[in-house]
C-alpha cells in the first residue's frame, strides 16, 4: 500500500490556502462596510464590458474552434497519462515496452496527423 | 509476444487498415470515394482472411486476455461481414459524397467488435466495447446537418455512456469481489459462495451489456437512434454490434459466470420476456419503417436472449445461428429501405408511403416481405430455424414457459410484419411515388439474401450446425 | 523541523502537526512577500529596459510600491456586477490563488527541505497547475460580460494547449531522471553533463526541451508574448475585468505566484535545482536554497526580459506554435529520448 | 410432385397475365394426372408407408417424405380440386395474375407436403407455410372487409400453431427424433401426453375450425375470392382433421381418452349452433362456412369415437366435404360473377333461366344434406354409428345438426333456385357456360362417385384406420351404446369386429 | 480507518447520484454529461480502492484506461452537442423530441 501520510501536509496546506484567500476575498468586504466605500448604485453595479452599455447577450455563441482545441486537449493529455508511468518503467518492460509505446505514439501521430490536415489546428 | 501478435492478425489488419484508410482519406481528399472505400474493404477482406486462416487454432494470447478460438471467429466473421456490407452500399445514400472518416470508423467499430468478440478479460472486454461504442456514437450523427442524425447520436451518446457507466461499475465489484479480471478465474471464484457484492456486480454488468444490445428495460434509445442515424449506419447499427454485443454477453455468462447460472439466468429471462414482448407491441402503430425495425430488432434479441438463457451449449449454437440469420434479414431489410426513394430522389420512410408497393416495385416489395416475415419467423421461411433451434434449447434446459410465453409473444409481433405487408400488398397505392432503384451491386445482395432466407436456406443447415457447434463447443 | 520540536519536550503527533504548519506559514508568507517583491522587480526592469524609471515613490527606490498597492485594493469596495453569478464569480479568484500557493508544496528548496515528499511530485505540479483554468474560465463565465467571457475562452484554450506541450516535455525529463520526485530529480541532474556540470539543459537532446519548457512556461503563465488574455485593445483588461478590490488582487498574485513557479521548475527540471552549477565540492558548501533562488532569479528576470523586448504573438501564430512545433517536436522528442536511452541505459 | 407446382410458381411470376392462367393449368392437371398414377401404385393392404423418400438434406430434421393411405386420399383431393380452383378463377380474377396463380401453386405444394411429410419439423413447416399464401389471396384478391379477414386468419391459425410447434419441441425433446412413424410409436409419459396433447389441440381445434375459435373462417370465406374459398373448405379445413387423426390420437392415446369429452362437448356445441347461426344467414358464403364448421365437428366427433366406423366416416366426411363445399362455393361464385352479391334475398327463382345450374346446385346441396347415393350419406351414416358407439348422447345431438343442417342448406336452395324470377337483372343471367360445365361435372361426379362406391376411397385407408384404432384401444373408455356390437357396418366389419372384443367391456 | 466499505460507500453514493442526475434532470444535457463523468469517477474509486486493497495492480490499469476512455467519451459527446446545438439552438433535455414513439 502507498504511503499516504506524505498527503497529509497538502491536505492542511490546502485548507490555509483556502482559508487565507477566502478570508482575502471576503476580508475587504467588511472593511469596505466598515470604512464606509461600500456604496453600490445601479449604474456601478452593471457590468463594465469595454466601457460601454452591452447591447448583446455576453454568453452568445463562440467559436467552435474551442471546443476542438479542447477535445484535442483531452486526447493528447491522457496520452500524455499513459506516457508518464511507461517513462519511469522503461528498464522493467525493456524493448518490448518501449515499442508498443513506439506503436501508440505512431498512432497517436496519426490522430494528429489528420486533425492537421483537416484544419482543426487551423486558426483565423 | 511476436507468438501472440501472429494470432491476433485480424486486429492487426483492422489497426493498420483503418489508419491507412485515414490518411488516404485525409490526403486525396473526401472525392476520392472509390479509394478509401476500396481500401476499407480490402481492409476487412484480408481480416476476414485472417480469421479463416486461424480457424482451428485455439490460444489465449497476451496474458489470457484475449481468446482466439471458434467461438470469436464465427462472431468476427459475421462482424466482418455485416461491415464490408455496410461500407459497399453508403456511397449512394450520402449525396454529395462520403466522407472518408465514415468507413474508418465502421473499421474501428469493427475492431472493437472483433475485439468483444474474442474478449477473455474483463479489461479486454471494456477496451473493445468502448472501442466500439465511441465510433458508433460519431457514426449515428454522422450527418451533421440533419437535426436527426445529431439527436439520435446525442441520444445514443448518452444512453450509450450510461451503459457503460453500469457496466464498468459491475466490472468494478466484480473485480473487487472475485480479486482478478481474468474469466476464467472469475468463474471459478463465482463457482464458490456467492455474496452480495459479486451478484451486484453481475446485475450491474448484465444491464450494461443489455443496454449494448438493446434489451427491454434497456431499449429506450433504439427507435430514436434507429430513425434518426443515417440509414447505413443504421444497417450498421441492426447488424455487427448485436452479434457482437451478444457474443460478448454470451462469454462473459458462460465462461465468467457460468457457475453462477442460478444468479445470471433470472436477470437474463427477463430481459428476454420484456424484449419480446415490448418489442412486439411497441411496434405496433409504428409509422416509420426504420423505428418498426428497430423494434422488431428488440424484439428479435429477446429471442436470442432465450438461447442465452437456457445456458447449455445447444442454447449458444442456437444464438450463434440466429444471429447469422439475424443479420442476413436485416442487412437485406435494411437494403431494402435504403432503396426506397420518391420522385425527387428522397429517402421514404414512411410506411404509409408503402402502399402499392408490390406494383411498382414488385420486387422489392416482394424481398421485403421476404425479410419480414422471415424476422417474424414464420416457416417456411428460414427466419423459422434459427428460431426453433432458441425454443428447443430452451425446453431442453426446462425453460418450457419461457418457450411458451416467447412463442405466443412471437404472434403479437407478427402482427406488425403482416401489417406492412398488407400495406405494400393490399392497400391503394399512395400519393408518393416511392420508385426505388439501387445499384446491381445492392440488387445482387437482396435478392441474394431474400433467397437464401426463403426455403433454400434450410439447406445450408448442416453446414450451419457444424460451424455454430464448433465455435459454441469452445465455451463448454 | 519535527525533531526540534519533539526535542523540546512536545508529543510527536503534535510536534508534527506544529511543524507542518510552520513549514506551511514558511512557504506561504514568504511567498507572498516575494510575489509583491518581483512585482516591483518586473516593474522596475521593464522600465529600465524603456529608459524610464518605474516605481521609485513609496518606499526607498519604490520598494514599497506594491504594499501601497495591495493596500490600496484591499481599502476597495468589491463591486459584484448585477448580471454576474455570485457564487462562481466569488469562488474564482479563491481557485487560483490557493491553486498558485499549493502547488509550492511539493518544491524541494533543498536536499530534503520540502513540505511533502511525494513520489510523483511531479505528477502533483502538473495536476495542480491545470486546476488553474477553473479560476480563469470561471472568472470569465461568472461575470456575465462579453470581453472577460473572451478572454477567458482564450486563456483556458491557450493554457490547456500548451500544457499537452509540456506534459511532453516532462516525459524527456522523467525518462532521464526515472523518477517523479522532484528531489530525485535534481539529484538525477548530479554531474550530468561532462561530468561535471548539474544540470539536464547541458545535454544536447534535453536543451531543446528546456528552450520548449521555458516557451511553454511563458505560454502557460499568458505572460508576453503570449498575452493574448489581456490584450488591452482587444479585450480590455482580460477575464479580471469586472473585478475589483482583492478579488482582482487574488488574479495579480496568483499569477505572479505562477510566474514564480514557472520559473523554480526551469529551474529544478532543467538546470539543477538547489545544485551548484558545477559538480565541484567547494561550491557545496553554499547552501542549496541559495543556488535555487539565484537560477530563479535569473529565469524571472528573463522572462522580464522578455516581457519587455518580444512583440505580442497573434492569436493564430500562437497556437500553431503549440500544436503545430511544440507538440510534433516534443513527441519525437520523446521517441528520440527513448530510444536512446534504451540503446545506451537499458540493454 | 412437389417440384411441378414449385417451378411453375416461379414461372408464374414472370409470365404475363394469360401464359400464369395456363402455366397454372398445365401444372396442376400434370400433378393430378401424377397423383392418380400415385394412386394406382398405391398397393392397399400393403407397407403403412409407401413411396418413401429420405434424404438427410438439414442436418437436426430430414427431408422425409411417404405416404399412406389416409394420406394419399387427401393428396388426391388437393390435386383433384386444384385445377378446378385455377379454373374456376380464369376470369374472375384480373389483377396480378402471375402472383395469384404463384399463390395457389405454392398452395399446392404446402398442401401436398404437408400430407407427405414424415419428419415432425418438415410437417410444421409445410403446416405453417400455407399461411403466407392464403393470406395473400385473401389480402389482395378478397372482398371489401379483405384486409380484415386476412388479418384475423392469419394471426388465429398462428397463434394456434405455435403452441403445437412448443409441443413438437418438447416431442422431440422426449423421444429424440423427428421422424413422424417412430414418434408414432413413442409412448409419451401419460402427464406429458396431456400436455401436448393441448397444445396440439389448441392448433388443430383453430385449422379445422372448432367452435369457439371458428370465427376467422367465415370472414375468411365471405372475404376469399372463389377459388380461395374452395381451396380453404376443400383441403384446408382437413389440415386439422388430419392432424387430429396422424398425431394427437396415435400418439398420445392416453390423453386423447382422458380429453375426449372436451372434444365430444365443443363439436355437440358447434353443430347445433353453428347449424342455428347457418340458418338467420343472409349471405351465401357465410351460411356455406357455417356449414363446414358445423360438419367439421361431426368429423372431430367421429374421429374422437375411437372406434373404426367412427374414424371411417370422419375420413369420408372429410373427402366428402371437401369435394362438395368447394363444389357449394364454387356455385355461389358462378352468380357471384354474374350479379357481384351473396345476398340470398337479391335472387330467386333461377331455376327458370338457369336450369343446369339449378340441377348441379341441388345435387350438391343433397350431398351437404347426405342424402343416400351422394357422399355425404356414406361418411355422415358410418360417423354417426362410430359415435353412437362411443355416447348416444352425443349421437343424439349431432343428428339434431344433421337435420338442422338439412333445414338451412334447403331453406338456401329454396331462396336462391325458386320463386318467382322477379328480379330483372337476375332474369338477365345466362346459364353455365362451358368452362363452369368442366368444373361442375367433374365434382359432380366424384360427388356421387363416393356415394355410390365408397369402397374405393376406404380401402386405402382402412389399414392405416385399424393401426390408430389399435394404437388407442387401451385407453378407450367404456362406450355407452351397448348395441353397437351387432350394428351392420357397410364397410371394415372385419376390422371393426376384431377390436370390439377388447374395447367394449 | 478507512476501510474498503467505506470508499464502495463513497462510490455507490456517487454512482447513485450520477444515475438521478442523467433521469431526474430536465434542464441540460451538459449537466448530463457531468453526471456520466460523475459514475465513472465512481467506478474508478472502486477500482483504485480494490487495487489497493487486495494489493493488485490491476485495478489501477483498469482506472487508467476508464480514464482515458471516459476523456474519450466527453470528447465525443461535447462534439455531437456541439452539432446537436448548432442544429437546434438549444441544449434543453425536453427539447430533444425530434422523434417520438
Amino acid at each position: 500500500m502507498v504511503d499516504l501520510t506524505q498527503y497529509l501536509p497538502i491536505l492542511i496546506f490546502l485548507v490555509i490556502a483556502l482559508g487565507l484567500s477566502t478570508a482575502f476575498v471576503f476580508l475587504p468586504m467588511g472593511v469596505a462596510r466598515l470604512t464606509g466605500a461600500h456604496k453600490p448604485d445601479p449604474a456601478k453595479l452593471t457590468e463594465y464590458e469595454c466601457g460601454f452599455p452591452a447591447f448583446e447577450d455576453a454568453r452568445s455563441q463562440f467559436d467552435v474552434r474551442f471546443y476542438l482545441v479542447a477535445i484535442l486537449f483531452i486526447i493528447f493529455d491522457l496520452e500524455a497519462a499513459f506516457l508518464f508511468p511507461w517513462a519511469v518503467s522503461l528498464e522493467e518492460i525493456g524493448w518490448a515496452g518501449w515499442a508498443t509505446m513506439m506503436v501508440f505514439l505512431a498512432e497517436l501521430a496519426v490522430g494528429l496527423i489528420y486533425a492537421w490536415k483537416k484544419g482543426a489546428l487551423d486558426w483565423e | 509476444m511476436s507468438a501472440d501478435l501472429a494470432l491476433i492478425w485480424p486486429e492487426l489488419i483492422l489497426t493498420i487498415g483503418g489508419l491507412i484508410t485515414l490518411l488516404l482519406g485525409t490526403f486525396a481528399g473526401d472525392r476520392q470515394v472509390g479509394l478509401y472505400q476500396l481500401a476499407a474493404m480490402l481492409t476487412l477482406g484480408a481480416a476476414a482472411f485472417a480469421v479463416v486462416a486461424l480457424f482451428g487454432v485455439e490460444a489465449s494470447v497476451f496474458s489470457g486476455t484475449l481468446a482466439v478460438d471458434g467461438f470469436g471467429g464465427f462472431a468476427k466473421l459475421l462482424i466482418y461481414a455485416a461491415s464490408f456490407v455496410c461500407i459497399l452500399i453508403a456511397p449512394r445514400f450520402f449525396t454529395g459524397g462520403m466522407r472518408a472518416e465514415y468507413p474508418v470508423l465502421i473499421l474501428f467499430a469493427a475492431l472493437g467488435m472483433g475485439i468483444m468478440a474474442s474478449a477473455r478479460d474483463l479489461m479486454t472486454l471494456y477496451i473493445g466495447l468502448e472501442l466500439n461504442s465511441l465510433a458508433a456514437y460519431v457514426l449515428a450523427s454522422f450527418m451533421r446537418t440533419d437535426e436527426r442524425s445529431s439527436e439520435a447520436g446525442l441520444k445514443y451518446f448518452v444512453l450509450g455512456a450510461l451503459a457503460s457507466g453500469m457496466l464498468l461499475y459491475g466490472i468494478s465489484l466484480i473485480y473487487g469481489f472475485s480479486g482478478t479480471t481474468d474469466f476464467a478465474a472469475i468463474a471459478l471464484r463465482m463457482g464458490g459462495e456467492m455474496n452480495i457484492g459479486l451478484v451486484f456486480g453481475i446485475v450491474f454488468m448484465l444491464a450494461g451489456l443489455g443496454f449494448k444490445i438493446s434489451a427491454v428495460p434497456f431499449h429506450m434509445w433504439t427507435p430514436d437512434v434507429y430513425e434518426g442515424a443515417p440509414t447505413p449506419v443504421t444497417t450498421f447499427f441492426a447488424s455487427a454490434p448485436k452479434v457482437a454485443a451478444m457474443a460478448l454477453m454470451t462469454r462473459v455468462v458462460v465462461d465468467a459466470m457460468g457457475p453462477a447460472i442460478g444468479a445470471w439466468q433470472q436477470i437474463v429471462i427477463f430481459l428476454a420476456l420484456a424484449s419480446i414482448i415490448l418489442g412486439a407491441v411497441g411496434a405496433i402503430g409504428q409509422k416509420n419503417i426504420k423505428r418498426l425495425l428497430a423494434y422488431s430488432s428488440i424484439n428479435n434479441v429477446g429471442f436470442i436472449l432465450i438461447g442465452l438463457a437456457a445456458g447449455t451449449q445447444a442454447g449458444v449454437e442456437a444464438v450463434l445461428t440466429y444471429l447469422l440469420v439475424y443479420v442476413v434479414t436485416t442487412i437485406g431489410s435494411f437494403l431494402v429501405v435504403l432503396q426506397l426513394r420518391d420522385a425527387a430522389g428522397n429517402q421514404v420512410e414512411s410506411i404509409p408511403a408503402l402502399a402499392g408497393l408490390s406494383q411498382r416495385r414488385p420486387g422489392l416489395a416482394a424481398a421485403l416481405s421476404v425479410f419480414l416475415l422471415s424476422l417474424a419467423g414464420i416457416p417456411p421461411l428460414f427466419g423459422f430455424w434459427p428460431k426453433y433451434l432458441v425454443f428447443e434449447a430452451a425446453v431442453n434446459a426446462n425453460l418450457v414457459p419461457l418457450a411458451v410465453a416467447g412463442i405466443v409473444a412471437s404472434v403479437i409481433g407478427a402482427f406488425y410484419y403482416i401489417a406492412v405487408i398488407k400495406t405494400m400488398y393490399f392497400d391503394d397505392a399512395s400519393d408518393v411515388e416511392v420508385t426505388g432503384g439501387g445499384s446491381a451491386v445492392e440488387g445482387a445482395i437482396v435478392t441474394a439474401s431474400a433467397l437464401w432466407l426463403s426455403v433454400v436456406g434450410y439447406l445450408f443447415i448442416p453446414v450451419l450446425a457444424v460451424a455454430s457447434a464448433s465455435a459454441a463447443a469452445v465455451l463448454f | 523541523m519535527t525533531e526540534t520540536f519533539i526535542s523540546w519536550g512536545m508529543d510527536p503527533n503534535w510536534a508534527w502537526g506544529v511543524a507542518t504548519v510552520a513549514g506551511i506559514l514558511l512557504i506561504a508568507l514568504p511567498l507572498m512577500l516575494a510575489v509583491a517583491m518581483i512585482i516591483y522587480a518586473d516593474r522596475k526592469i521593464w522600465a529600465a529596459i524603456a529608459l524610464r524609471r518605474g516605481p521609485n515613490v513609496v518606499g526607498p527606490f519604490g520598494l514599497l510600491q506594491s504594499f501601497a498597492d495591495g493596500l490600496k485594493v484591499f481599502l476597495q469596495e468589491t463591486i459584484i456586477p448585477s448580471g454576474a453569478n455570485r457564487g462562481l464569480f466569488l469562488i474564482a479568484p479563491i481557485i487560483t490563488f490557493t491553486v498558485a500557493l499549493l502547488a509550492w508544496a511539493v518544491i524541494p528548496f533543498n536536499s530534503g527541505a520540502v513540505l511533502a515528499d511525494i513520489n510523483v511530485g511531479l505528477l502533483y505540479i502538473l495536476a495542480i497547475s491545470s486546476l488553474g483554468v477553473y479560476g480563469v474560465i470561471l472568472s470569465g463565465w461568472a461575470s456575465n460580460s462579453k470581453y472577460p467571457f473572451f478572454s477567458a475562452l482564450r486563456a483556458s484554450a491557450q493554457m490547456i494547449s500548451y500544457e499537452v506541450s509540456i506534459g511532453f516535455i516532462l516525459i524527456g525529463v522523467v525518462l532521464y531522471a526515472d523518477s517523479f520526485n522532484l528531489n530525485e530529480i535534481i539529484k538525477a541532474q548530479q554531474g550530468h553533463g561532462l561530468g561535471i556540470v548539474n544540470a539536464f539543459g547541458f545535454n544536447l537532446l534535453m536543451f531543446p526541451l528546456a528552450v520548449m519548457f521555458l516557451i511553454s512556461a511563458l505560454a502557460e503563465t499568458a505572460r508576453a508574448p503570449f498575452d493574448l488574455t489581456e490584450a488591452e485593445s482587444e479585450l480590455v483588461a482580460g477575464y479580471q475585468t469586472e473585478y475589483s478590490s482583492m478579488s482582482f488582487a487574488l488574479f495579480w498574485l496568483g499569477e505572479y505566484a505562477n510566474v514564480l513557479l514557472m520559473a523554480t521548475l526551469n529551474a529544478i527540471l532543467f538546470w539543477g535545482g538547489w545544485l551548484p552549477p558545477i559538480d565541484w565540492a567547494p561550491l557545496y558548501s553554499v547552501p542549496g536554497i541559495v543556488w535555487l533562488f539565484a537560477k530563479i532569479l535569473f529565469f524571472f528576470f528573463v522572462f522580464s526580459w522578455v516581457k519587455a523586448t518580444v512583440p505580442r504573438y497573434r492569436y493564430d501564430q500562437l497556437m500553431r506554435l503549440g500544436w503545430k512545433i511544440f507538440l510534433p517536436i516534443s513527441l519525437i522528442w520523446v521517441f528520440l529520448i527513448s530510444g536512446w536511452l534504451m540503446l545506451t541505459r537499458y540493454s | 410432385m412437389l417440384a411441378i407446382p414449385a417451378v411453375a410458381a416461379i414461372a408464374c411470376l414472370f409470365a404475363g397475365d394469360r401464359n400464369a392462367r395456363l402455366i397454372a393449368l398445365a401444372a396442376t392437371l400434370a400433378d393430378f394426372a401424377l397423383g392418380c398414377v400415385l394412386w394406382a401404385q398405391f398397393d392397399i393392404g400393403g407397407a403403412q408407408w409407401q413411396f418413401v423418400e429420405r434424404a438427410d438434406l438439414f442436418g437436426r430434421f430430414q427431408w422425409a417424405l411417404g405416404i399412406d393411405g389416409m394420406a394419399l386420399m387427401l393428396i388426391m383431393l388437393s390435386v383433384f380440386l386444384m385445377p378446378l380452383c385455377i379454373l374456376a378463377s380464369w376470369d374472375a380474377i384480373k389483377s396480378r395474375v402471375g402472383l395469384y396463380m404463384a399463390m395457389f401453386l405454392i398452395m399446392e405444394v404446402v398442401m401436398i407436403g404437408v400430407f407427405m411429410a414424415q419428419d415432425l419439423l418438415l410437417f410444421y413447416i409445410f403446416f405453417e407455410a400455407g399461411l403466407i399464401p392464403m393470406y395473400f389471396i385473401i389480402g389482395i384478391w378478397g372482398g371489401a372487409n379483405r384486409k380484415y379477414a386476412a388479418f384475423k386468419f392469419f394471426l388465429y391459425t398462428l397463434l394456434g400453431s405455435v403452441l403445437m410447434l412448443i409441443a413438437m419441441i418438447a416431442m422431440i425433446a422426449e423421444a429424440g427424433t423427428t421422424d413422424i412413424p417412430t414418434l408414432l410409436n413413442y409412448d409419451f409419459p401419460v402427464e406429458m401426453q396431456t400436455w401436448l396433447w393441448l397444445a396440439f389441440f389448441a392448433s388443430l381445434a383453430v385449422k379445422m375450425p372448432m367452435w369457439p375459435v371458428h370465427t376467422w373462417l367465415p370472414d375468411a370465406h365471405v372475404q376469399a375470392p372463389t377459388a380461395g374459398s374452395m381451396i380453404l373448405a376443400g383441403v384446408l379445413l382437413k389440415l386439422g382433421a388430419y392432424g387430429f387423426i396422424r398425431f394427437m390420437m396415435p400418439m398420445f392415446p392416453d390423453a386423447s381418452a382422458q380429453l375426449m369429452w372436451i372434444v365430444f362437448a365443443l363439436s355437440m356445441i358447434a353443430v347445433v349452433y353453428t347449424s342455428l347461426v347457418a340458418l338467420a344467414q343472409n349471405d351465401m358464403k357465410k351460411l356455406i362456412a357455417y356449414s363446414s364448421v358445423a360438419h367439421m365437428a361431426i368429423v372431430t366427433a367421429g374421429l374422437f369415437a375411437f372406434n373404426q366406423q367412427g374414424i371411417e366416416g370422419a375420413l369420408i366426411i372429410m373427402l366428402s366435404h371437401g369435394v362438395v363445399s368447394a363444389a357449394l362455393f364454387f356455385c355461389v361464385g358462378v352468380i357471384y360473377d354474374r350479379l357481384h352479391t351473396r345476398e340470398i334475398d337479391r335472387y330467386g327463382g333461377l331455376a327458370v333461366n338457369m336450369p343446369a345450374y339449378a340441377l348441379f346446385f341441388m345435387l350438391f346441396t343433397m350431398a351437404s344434406i347426405g342424402l343416400p347415393g351422394t357422399s355425404g350419406f356414406v361418411g355422415e351414416f358410418l360417423s354417426l354409428a362410430g359415435i353412437y358407439e362411443a355416447s348416444s348422447w352425443v349421437a343424439f345431438v349431432c343428428t339434431t345438426g344433421i337435420i338442422l343442417g338439412a333445414a338451412y342448406m334447403l331453406y338456401l336452395y329454396r331462396r336462391v333456385v325458386f320463386g318467382e324470377l322477379t328480379k330483372d337483372d337476375v332474369k338477365a343471367m345466362p346459364d353455365l357456360n362451358p368452362r363452369e360445365w368442366a368444373i361442375m361435372a367433374p365434382l359432380a361426379a366424384v360427388a356421387l362417385w363416393m356415394g355410390v362406391y365408397p369402397e374405393s376411397f376406404l380401402a386405402p385407408m382402412r389399414g392405416d384406420v385399424t393401426t390408430v384404432v389399435a394404437r388407442l384401444a387401451p385407453a378407450k373408455p367404456a362406450g355407452d351404446a351397448q348395441l353397437a356390437a351387432g350394428k351392420p357396418k357397410p364397410a371394415g366389419d372385419a376390422h371393426g369386429s376384431a377390436h370390439h372384443a377388447g374395447g367394449v367391456q | 480507518m478507512i476501510s474498503v466499505g467505506h470508499y464502495l460507500a463513497v462510490s455507490a453514493v456517487l454512482f447513485t447520484l450520477g444515475v438521478l442526475g442523467i433521469f431526474i434532470n430536465r434542464k441540460n444535457i451538459i449537466v448530463i454529461l457531468m453526471a456520466i463523468e460523475l459514475i465513472l469517477l465512481a467506478v474508478n474509486i472502486n477500482l483504485v480502492a480494490f487495487s489497493a486493497a487486495l494489493g493488485d495492480l490491476v485495478g489501477q490499469v483498469f482506472a487508467m484506461f476508464v480514464l482515458t476512455v471516459a476523456a474519450g467519451e466527453a470528447a465525443i459527446g461535447l462534439a455531437i452537442l456541439v452539432i446537436y446545438f448548432r442544429g437546434r439552438g438549444t441544449i434543453a433535455v425536453d427539447d430533444a423530441n425530434r422523434m417520438k414513439g
